[in-house]
């Protein structure tokens, strides 16, 4: 619960960005860098160009969440689809569909990153696309791996023997059953995705400047480790924070999903 | 007049063993058998465990793929019906799993998994469609709060009866029954076996009928099949097999039923 | 190719290489870090220069320069200009190359038309495409012929390393590549691409042999390993070291700097609003506050900049009259600026153009930072689709045409777009500065042009930042290069 | 030392529950007073029972009367939710919260569980063979070959075809029966001294069927160990056990000698069970009692077996009924305890 | 098995065939091309870099440039590097023994930490083990590598001297090239100072490498282990007395498929991806030459260098197949749709 209310107040925090943080997250004041947190006017310090941390924090939430957020649910989707029928409808389909998966994966990220950016132009919208058609591969191939098992179990065989269809047997009896592997997968990736994002900036490619993002503010604050350590350290904090609250949640739905879980199920007590 | 099932020289082989690491080899399990079961009859198979009785069940039912051999329902070859033909099939050709719990989805509800055959077969009202389920449950002896509840909180005997209303809820003209009763304790047997008899004579079902269970094959079949090593060994109204059987693992297989009677332990039980 | 070991020497230990006891002259070992890795051992087969600073010390060119970017000898002792096309060198004698065989006339005339034959395809062919033809007058003398008057023929040369003649021309490219031989200060030991260029002192130069018997080139790519690697001993000298992290260094280690040669510019695309408006672009030289810049930016290490050049440039001029900061004027004119300003940048000068928008925001001007890839964004400026830029060019040579002839003379405008901006005026004094051979007359057309582009404004320079290198206190004796060069034969290592 | 439940009256705990009237040494399997609740459902309701050594106990009773959890409760293998209390002794040591280890030593060497569903049981990704040889070597000291040996042997002695090759096949590579055959073989393997079968036989046809008990009583009689066995089929009972116990809904409602039980069975219940078997050669039809069978919620507050039973009072709903002793049998019947029945 | 194998490998000549052209095309869409980076920031004239984008056929139509590749490539040239002027082969060679040494090392350092700390957490779920080992996992997530690795040197190489900044041998260890893989031509030659010192280097990098997947391994090991520990066959194998490791070694198989599937994709991921780890550490794997080599334009070398990551892919990936198979054999390698 805790952990709903953390990923709640971040997105009122993104939504409402513009008019709760007390400063331009772009106005910078040279004469004023680098000043440490609780510095005055400047809960959170300042940085190399002496912009309001806090502000550039507050704002950056917007694309982490944007870029985390749909790059994870967006890839999920696309790969568990790929991932059950690939699995369930087995032969060529599958062959076809896992060797796409093996060619993809041989591709370099920053390459497809560059491709994007140049054909479609910068932005966390395009920063997305290029982790969606990426991060799609890892899903299907889970999704694959644990259908493959599945569709030997008894209960699917029962189904079928029901008259269910394919569809209905991929979407019903077995994404439930590799849901959890799922779930765990994609609220790491939330957390990768963010960084990645930093990676992005860090190898020179990321979002556009004008938006500050964490992962951007964590790469530019890296030369600083020594000199101005909440430079790195506050970005990371936040992303931290993130990671764990949406982890958290997805380990409670990962529990509420399991029909074993330990929990008494007084409710269901009939009258 | 056509029989409703016609099974013809059936055959499965199955590789056994690690295939993976080659050392698999193969295993017969059902042998070439054949017989008929007509309209409204039911057909009992008893045999040696281990005989392809399931087997036999899984491919009749459209779920395993024979290696040889014909599978006729009302004079129509289903081994080779394509994906549409199938499901079409699936409406009157139904089957109870031998192992309930495993043909249960652990993640569903069972008022989801008796009530799947019914949506996808026969569209209704949510309403009646949740009295149906709670009839269905409750003709099998089943409280009606099970709905809300997972498999795994099911007593084996309870799971077996989630099976029989599942496959019940699809209103199949041939039902496959693979040893639905051995879970149960003899008055609940009773009763589903009741229920089955009666719907069988209100609706006209077609059984194939699988049990270790002589006495009730005796009474719910018109006809049985003794299988040993994948093959029928015997075959005929079970009455007149009982009386005078002519193989001898029929005859062994009679003689050694236990008897329900504490003072007709003989040497031939196992504690005298 | 690559080399056959992990490195030469003597295993010196890895984690403690920094603390062991100083080892004698010729069994020390000096370890230089750079941020990228060479591409080639083949001078003439790159166009790349932290590649030709390891390749400098293992080959040599005909001219070098000093810290002032003036023309000094290396292979030539001298050289004199017969008329305005041909140039007479006198070779250094006694120099043989490190496989014993000697240098003399034919490895120049060999080397220049090696660079020149369109068959070898090589990349640095238009930096001596000026050259006619070479002459072998004597042993040691070479005469060079030019098609037009050639004024940075010596820069152009001091940047292309002879190779031997024999010797190339008898194992062809890809073995010479592999087992490069030239006259330097250093052998060629064995590459290790991505990890290190090993190299050992060449005890038969011709200038007394080095003090340092190993050196090796490891690329670090991230500055704060480089620096960590100079800090923990592992490298002794690391380059590229930003001027705001050089306050991090300290313990055994110091920031040494020398005047840079990178002119850093805010262009402006003449043909675009709202800088089709010549106020607008002076009020936006006016808006940028250079001297805060460099005070917070580069913690005092660069210099201001008033034209598109710095003092050492020949063609920068005491004289001309540049744009003072007055942060009031400018916001006279930007203020009533609507549009909104994309300032293209690369990740490399992200820091800087967010500074520069920052304060051209200040004075009223709607400007954003649009960081693109290297490529994406050389595309971007060469074809005209850029409002204005944040970018910076290199002036090794330390000659005005550089700039000049690129950025503000118009038959370049087919080259590259840049800020659109052509004046009559400045096209004949360029031409003219090109082809005369004159450096004083030069100097003087130069200052006129220079002022020219001060009064039409399409660029705002800004600043000419110091070269930084990270230095272990036990290297002693070395001096940074202003290009980048590592001169690094009379470095001795003492202790820590 | 026992909390006193609700279910009892008097010295129950310290009374004992008379078994075979040589049976004077210490029970090896004391339950006292043994309730389970999983859930919203009352599984089993202040059960107490003993077993002896050498004996057969057979456990009949309707589906979802607590059989299976009976079995389960007493190696300690219910889940954690589930919420248990009375006694459960081995030898007089208690094993209701005993330690992890003292439990694991228990399990497989001391009792060994035959679990109802096979394939349930089975771990899918191991060979058979695998699953068996470690049973064994768990509790004993013997190479991998020996256990191989005694896996293979085990597996011919019920009754699988071509044991040795079997030992290398995964169990969905099995028939239902050969599957029942291998986790008999498993709780076994170990030689405990007591074996609680659930539903051992069910997948079987008669002739193995027949052939498994057979080995069962060899055992039991070869190492004096006990049987604990679960079953529908009282046929098996009538031919096997020296006692019966009979549960319904959570409650053991009757135990008696074999003969006595079905010579005289005192509880309507256990009366209407022996009615209902079908026997061979007789076509009468399927006999079942009538309504639906019990599901007990929260805890029990009358005789469960009341709302179907034709001989029901009032008093039947009024409370649980107490334990009626004669001699040896014992019911839970305040009719028949009266003499009313 | 060996037919599937021998179908795998062939389908990889298919796998290589699209990589090529989707590099190519994307190689393509790219702004810019060699000649545009070399000459970036020179003083070279358009027809000064026409000539030089004939001498070296950039000039040619595309699907031409395409065609040329791929007839050197199908006799196994993969090219000279535009930039480099040496055959790409070569190069590429060079630098997958240290890719592959660093990866390896990277899973090693993963599984030693993360198996524990799965099953703890695990076993115990819900417990202050449980919850530490999670915080811990999605710190290492939530940590950029190139933030990690710069706090490791500066702490372990700048503060305590304890393991070299970067590079992945001592310069002048005297050892020459056997197999390419630091650490085993160390052993091979006996030298016992290499093998400290390639351990040494290797250790901030592989950690830095490892923490990322640590994090990934144990959480959905974990999830898998919680997974299987409700089912009832491990209650089976408690009810034969099993010792503990034993029913681990159940559990841990069954939780298994999942996680290596997972692992097998981030394998292949850390394989060209490590880029990050290895430009903090001055690393000279493939994911640095690979992106200097798109950063350079430098097809021929993006192309043979994506090609044998492709070759590299396919193979952990049938790796992980067969890995799957023979930890579940419910699963049929071969396939195939059944009724
Ligand atoms: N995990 C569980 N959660 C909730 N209820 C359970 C659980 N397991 C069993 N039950 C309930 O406990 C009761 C007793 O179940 P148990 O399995 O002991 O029955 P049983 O006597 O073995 O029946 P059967 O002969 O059908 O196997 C049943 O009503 C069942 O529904
Ligand atoms: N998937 C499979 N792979 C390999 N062998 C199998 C497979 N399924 C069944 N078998 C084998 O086929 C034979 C017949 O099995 P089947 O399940 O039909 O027997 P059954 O007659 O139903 O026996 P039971 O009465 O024990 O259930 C058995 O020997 C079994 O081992
Ligand atoms: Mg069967
Ligand atoms: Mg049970």
């Amino acid at each position: 619960m805790v952990a709903l209310a953390v990923l709640v107040t971040f997105v009122i925090v993104g939504v409402l960005a513009p008019w709760i943080s007390p400063y331009d997250p772009n106005a910078q004041n040279l004469a004023n860098r680098l000043q440490p947190p609780l510095s005055e006017g400047h809960l959170l310090g300042t940085d190399g160009l002496g912009r309001d941390v806090l502000s550039r924090l507050i704002h950056g939430s917007r694309i982490s969440l944007i870029v985390g957020f749909s790059a994870v649910l967006l890839s999920a989707v696309f790969g568990v689809i790929v991932g059950l029928v690939s699995g369930y409808v087995g032969g060529w389909v599958d062959s076809l569909l896992m060797r796409i998966v093996d060619a993809w994966l041989a591709f370099p990220f920053l390459l497809l990153a560059i491709a994007i950016v140049a054909v479609l132009g910068r932005g966390i919208d395009n920063i997305v696309i290029a982790l969606v058609i990426t991060g799609w591969v890892l899903y299907a191939r889970l999704v694959r791996g644990e259908t493959l098992s599945l569709r030997e179990r008894e209960f699917v065989l029962s189904a079928r023997g029901l008259g269910a269809s394919p569809m209905a047997i991929m979407m019903k009896h077995i994404l439930p059953n590799c849901l959890a592997p799922i779930m765990v997968v994609a609220t790491l990736e939330v957390g990768v995705v963010i960084v990645t994002e930093a990676s992005l900036s860090f190898l020179g490619l990321g979002a556009s400047a004008s938006e500050p993002s964490w992962g951007g503010m964590l790469a530019d604050g890296r030369a600083y480790l020594t000199r101005a350590w909440w430079l790195a350290t506050l970005p990371g904090l936040a992303i931290f924070v993130i990671v764990l609250a949406v982890n958290v949640l997805g380990d409670a739905l990962r529990d509420a999903l399991d029909p074993r879980h330990e929990k008494i199920r007084s409710e269901e007590i009939p009258a | 007049m056509t029989p409703k099932l016609r099974v013809q020289d059936l055959v499965k082989t199955f590789t056994s063993g690690r295939a993976l690491l080659g050392t698999a080899e193969r295993s017969v399990a059902v042998d070439g058998i054949s017989f008929d079961v007509t309209t409204g009859s039911s057909f009992g198979i008893v045999g040696e465990s281990g005989s392809g009785k399931s087997t036999t069940a899984r491919i009749v039912a459209s779920l395993l793929d024979a290696d040889a051999g014909s599978v006729q329902l009302d004079g129509r070859e289903m081994l080779s019906l394509g994906r549409r033909d199938l499901l079409a099939v699936r409406r009157t050709v139904q089957m109870v799993f031998q192992d309930p719990f495993a043909s249960l989805n652990p993640r569903w509800k069972v008022g989801n998994l008796v009530g799947e055959g019914l949506r996808i077969h026969h569209r209704m009202s949510r309403e009646a469609h949740r009295a149906r389920v709670q009839e269905l449950l409750e003709m099998c002896g089943l409280p009606a709060s099970a709905a809300t509840r997972f498999p795994h909180e099911f007593s084996g005997g309870q799971r077996q009866r989630i099976g029989i209303a599942r496959a019940l809820a699809v209103e199949p003209d041939v039902l496959i029954l693979d040893e639905p009763v051995s879970a149960l304790d003899v008055s609940i047997q009773a009763q589903i076996l009741t229920l089955l008899t009666r719907l069988q004579s209100e609706l006209g079902l077609t059984f194939l009928f699988i049990a270790h269970d002589l006495a009730i094959v005796e009474r719910f079949c018109d006809d049985v099949a003794v299988m040993q090593n994948g093959r029928i060994v015997e075959q005929g109204n079970p009455v007149e097999l009982y009386r005078d059987p002519q193989h001898h693992y029929t005859k062994t297989l009679l003689g050694a039923i236990p008897i329900p009677d504490p003072r007709r332990r003989d040497n031939n039980s196992p504690r005298r | 190719g690559g080399g056959d070991t992990y490195g030469d020497g003597d295993g010196d230990g890895a984690a403690d290489g920094g603390d062991s006891t100083a080892p004698a002259a010729s069994s020390s070992q000096l370890v230089i870090a750079q941020s990228s890795d060479i591409l080639t051992m083949d001078p003439h087969m790159h166009r790349n220069r932290p590649t030709q600073n390891v390749i400098h010390t293992v080959f040599e060119s005909l001219v070098n320069q000093d810290t002032d970017l003036k023309p000094v000898p290396e292979l030539a002792t001298e050289w004199e200009q017969v008329d305005d096309l041909t140039w007479r060198f006198h070779l250094r004698e006694g120099v043989t190359f490190h496989n014993g065989e000697a240098f003399d006339a034919e490895d120049v005339k060999f080397s220049i038309e090696r660079i020149l034959d369109p068959e070898q395809a090589s990349p640095r062919a238009s930096m001596l495409a000026v050259i006619d033809s070479v002459e072998v007058e004597d042993e040691h003398t070479v005469l060079i012929t030019t098609t037009d008057p050639a004024p940075t023929l010596l820069s152009g040369l001091a940047v292309n390393e002879i190779v031997p003649s024999e010797y190339t021309a008898e194992v062809g490219d890809e073995e010479f590549a592999a087992a490069p031989v030239g006259t330097g200060p250093f052998t060629f030991d064995s590459w290790s691409p991505n990890e290190a260029v090993n190299l050992s002192a060449n005890e038969d130069y011709w200038d007394g042999a080095p003090g340092v018997g190993t050196l090796i080139f490891r690329p670090i790519p991230e500055v704060s390993s480089r620096m960590a690697a100079l800090q923990s001993g592992d490298v002794q000298i690391a380059a590229e070291i930003p001027p705001d992290l050089t306050g991090e260094l300290g313990g055994g280690t110091e920031a040494v700097s020398v005047p840079g040669t990178r002119v850093f510019f805010l262009a402006m695309n003449v043909t675009k609003a709202p800088f089709d408006q010549k106020d607008v672009r002076v009020a936006a030289n006016q808006a940028v506050d250079k001297q805060t810049l460099v005070d917070a930016l580069y913690e005092g290490r660069a210099r201001v900049l008033n034209q598109p050049a710095f003092p050492e440039m020949i063609g920068y001029s005491d004289d001309v009259q540049g744009i003072d900061f007055d942060a009031e004027a400018a916001a006279q004119v930007l203020g009533s600026t609507t549009e909104t300003v994309q300032i293209d940048s690369t990740e490399a000068t992200r820091t800087l153009a967010e500074a520069v928008a920052g304060q051209l925001q200040a004075a009223g001007l709607n400007a954003e930072v649009n960081v693109l890839e290297d490529q994406a964004f050389t595309d971007q400026v060469e074809s005209g689709a850029s409002t204005a830029y944040l970018s910076s060019w290199g002036v090794a040579e330390g000659d005005a045409d550089v700039i000049m002839a690129r950025h503000f003379w118009s038959p370049s405008r087919e080259d590259a777009f840049y800020t659109g901006y052509t004046n009559d005026e400045l096209d004949v004094l360029i031409s003219d500065a090109r082809s005369t051979v004159d450096q004083a007359e030069r100097e003087d057309l130069y200052a006129q042009a220079m002022q020219i582009v001060m009064d039409d404004v399409p660029w705002v320079p800004l600043l000419n930042p110091e070269e930084i290198y990270g230095v272990s206190t036990q290297v002693q004796g070395w001096e940074p290069s202003p290009i980048g060069r590592f001169n690094v034969a009379d470095v001795t290592l003492g202790s820590r | 030392m026992i909390p006193g439940g609700p279910l009892h009256r008097g010295g129950f705990v310290d009374q004992v529950i008379p078994g075979r009237a040589e049976g004077a040494s210490t029970p090896l399997l004391q339950v006292r007073d043994l309730t389970v609740r999983l859930g919203p459902v009352a599984a089993v309701s202040g059960l107490s029972f003993d077993v002896h050594r050498g004996e057969f106990l057979g456990i009949v009773g309707e589906s979802g009367s607590g059989k299976s959890v009976t079995a389960k409760a007493i190696l300690g293998l219910l889940p954690k939710s589930a919420e248990i209390s009375g006694s459960v002794r081995l030898e007089g040591e208690e094993l209701l919260g005993a330690s992890s280890e003292t439990m694991r030593r228990i399990r497989g060497d001391r009792i060994g569980l035959v679990f109802q569903d096979a394939l349930a049981a089975l771990d899918p990704v191991y060979t058979i063979g695998d699953q068996l040889v470690e049973a064994l070597r768990a509790h004993n000291d013997v190479s991998k070959k020996v256990a191989r040996k005694r896996a293979a042997d085990l597996l011919g002695e019920v009754g699988i075809p071509k044991p040795v090759e079997r030992l290398d096949s995964y169990p969905h590579q099995l028939s239902g029966g050969q599957r029942q055959r291998i986790i008999i073989a498993a709780a076994l393997i170990a030689e405990p001294d007591l074996i609680i079968a659930d539903e051992p036989t069910t997948a079987l046809d008669v002739t193995v069927q027949k052939q498994v008990l057979d080995l069962l009583a060899e055992v039991c009689q070869r190492r004096e160990a006990a049987v604990m066995l679960v079953t529908h089929d009282l046929g098996v009972v009538a031919q096997t056990c020296d006692r019966v116990a009979t549960f319904y809904g959570g409650l053991l409602v009757e135990e008696a000698d074999v003969f006595t039980l079905f010579d005289n069975p005192r509880h309507p219940y256990t009366r209407a069970l022996l009615r209902s078997v079908p026997r061979l050669g007789e076509d009468s039809p399927f006999e079942a009692i009538p309504g639906s069978p019990a599901q007990i919620y929260i805890s029990l507050t009358a005789c469960p077996f009341a709302p179907r039973c034709e001989h029901a009072q009032p008093v039947c709903t009024a409370g649980v009924p107490p334990e009626f002793w004669e001699g040896t049998h014992r019911h839970r019947c305040v009719v028949a305890g009266r003499g009313e029945l | 098995m060996l037919a599937f194998i021998v179908r795998r490998l062939w389908q990889t000549v298919l796998v290589l065939f699209g990589v090529s052209i989707i590099t190519f095309s994307l190689i393509h869409l790219t702004p810019g091309d060699a000649v545009d980076v070399m000459f970036a920031g020179e003083n070279v004239s358009a027809d000064q870099r026409e000539v030089y984008r004939q001498q070296l056929g950039l000039d040619q139509p595309l699907i031409q440039q395409y065609f040329n590749y791929m007839a050197g490539a199908v006799q196994g040239d993969l090219g000279t590097s535009v930039r480099r002027g040496t055959p790409v082969a070569g190069i590429i060679a060079s630098t997958v023994p240290a890719t592959v040494e660093l990866t390896f090392a990277a899973l090693v350092v993963a599984i030693v930490i993360a198996v524990p700390v799965a099953v703890v957490s695990a076993l115990r779920q819900g417990s202050l083990w449980d919850r530490g080992g999670s915080v811990l996992a999605l710190f290492g997530i939530s940590m950029p590598s190139f933030w990690l690795g710069i706090m490791l040197i500066l702490i372990f190489s700048v503060g305590f001297h304890w393991f070299p900044a970067s590079g992945r041998i001592a310069a002048g260890s005297g050892m020459s090239q056997i197999t390419g893989f630091v650490l085993v031509d160390a052993v091979l030659q006996g030298n016992w100072e290499g093998i400290k010192s390639g351990l040494l280097h290797l250790a901030l990098p592989a950690i830095t490498l490892g923490t990322a997947i640590t994090a990934t391994l144990s959480r959905v090991l974990r999830s898998g282990l919680l997974e299987v520990k409700g089912q009832d066959y491990v209650d089976a194998l408690r009810a034969r007395g099993l010792r503990f490791a034993t029913v681990l070694r159940h559990m841990l198989r069954n939780a298994l498929p999942a996680t290596v599937i997972v692992m097998g994709v981030r394998i292949g991921s850390l394989l060209g991806g490590a880029i990050v780890v290895e430009v903090v550490f001055g690393w000279p794997g493939l994911g640095r030459l690979v992106v200097d080599a798109i950063q350079n334009r430098d097809f021929p070398l993006v192309q043979g260098a994506v090609l044998v990551l492709a070759v590299l892919f396919v193979l952990v990936n049938l790796i992980t197949d067969i890995v799957q198979a023979w930890l579940d054999p419910r699963i049929k390698l071969t396939g195939g749709g059944s009724r």
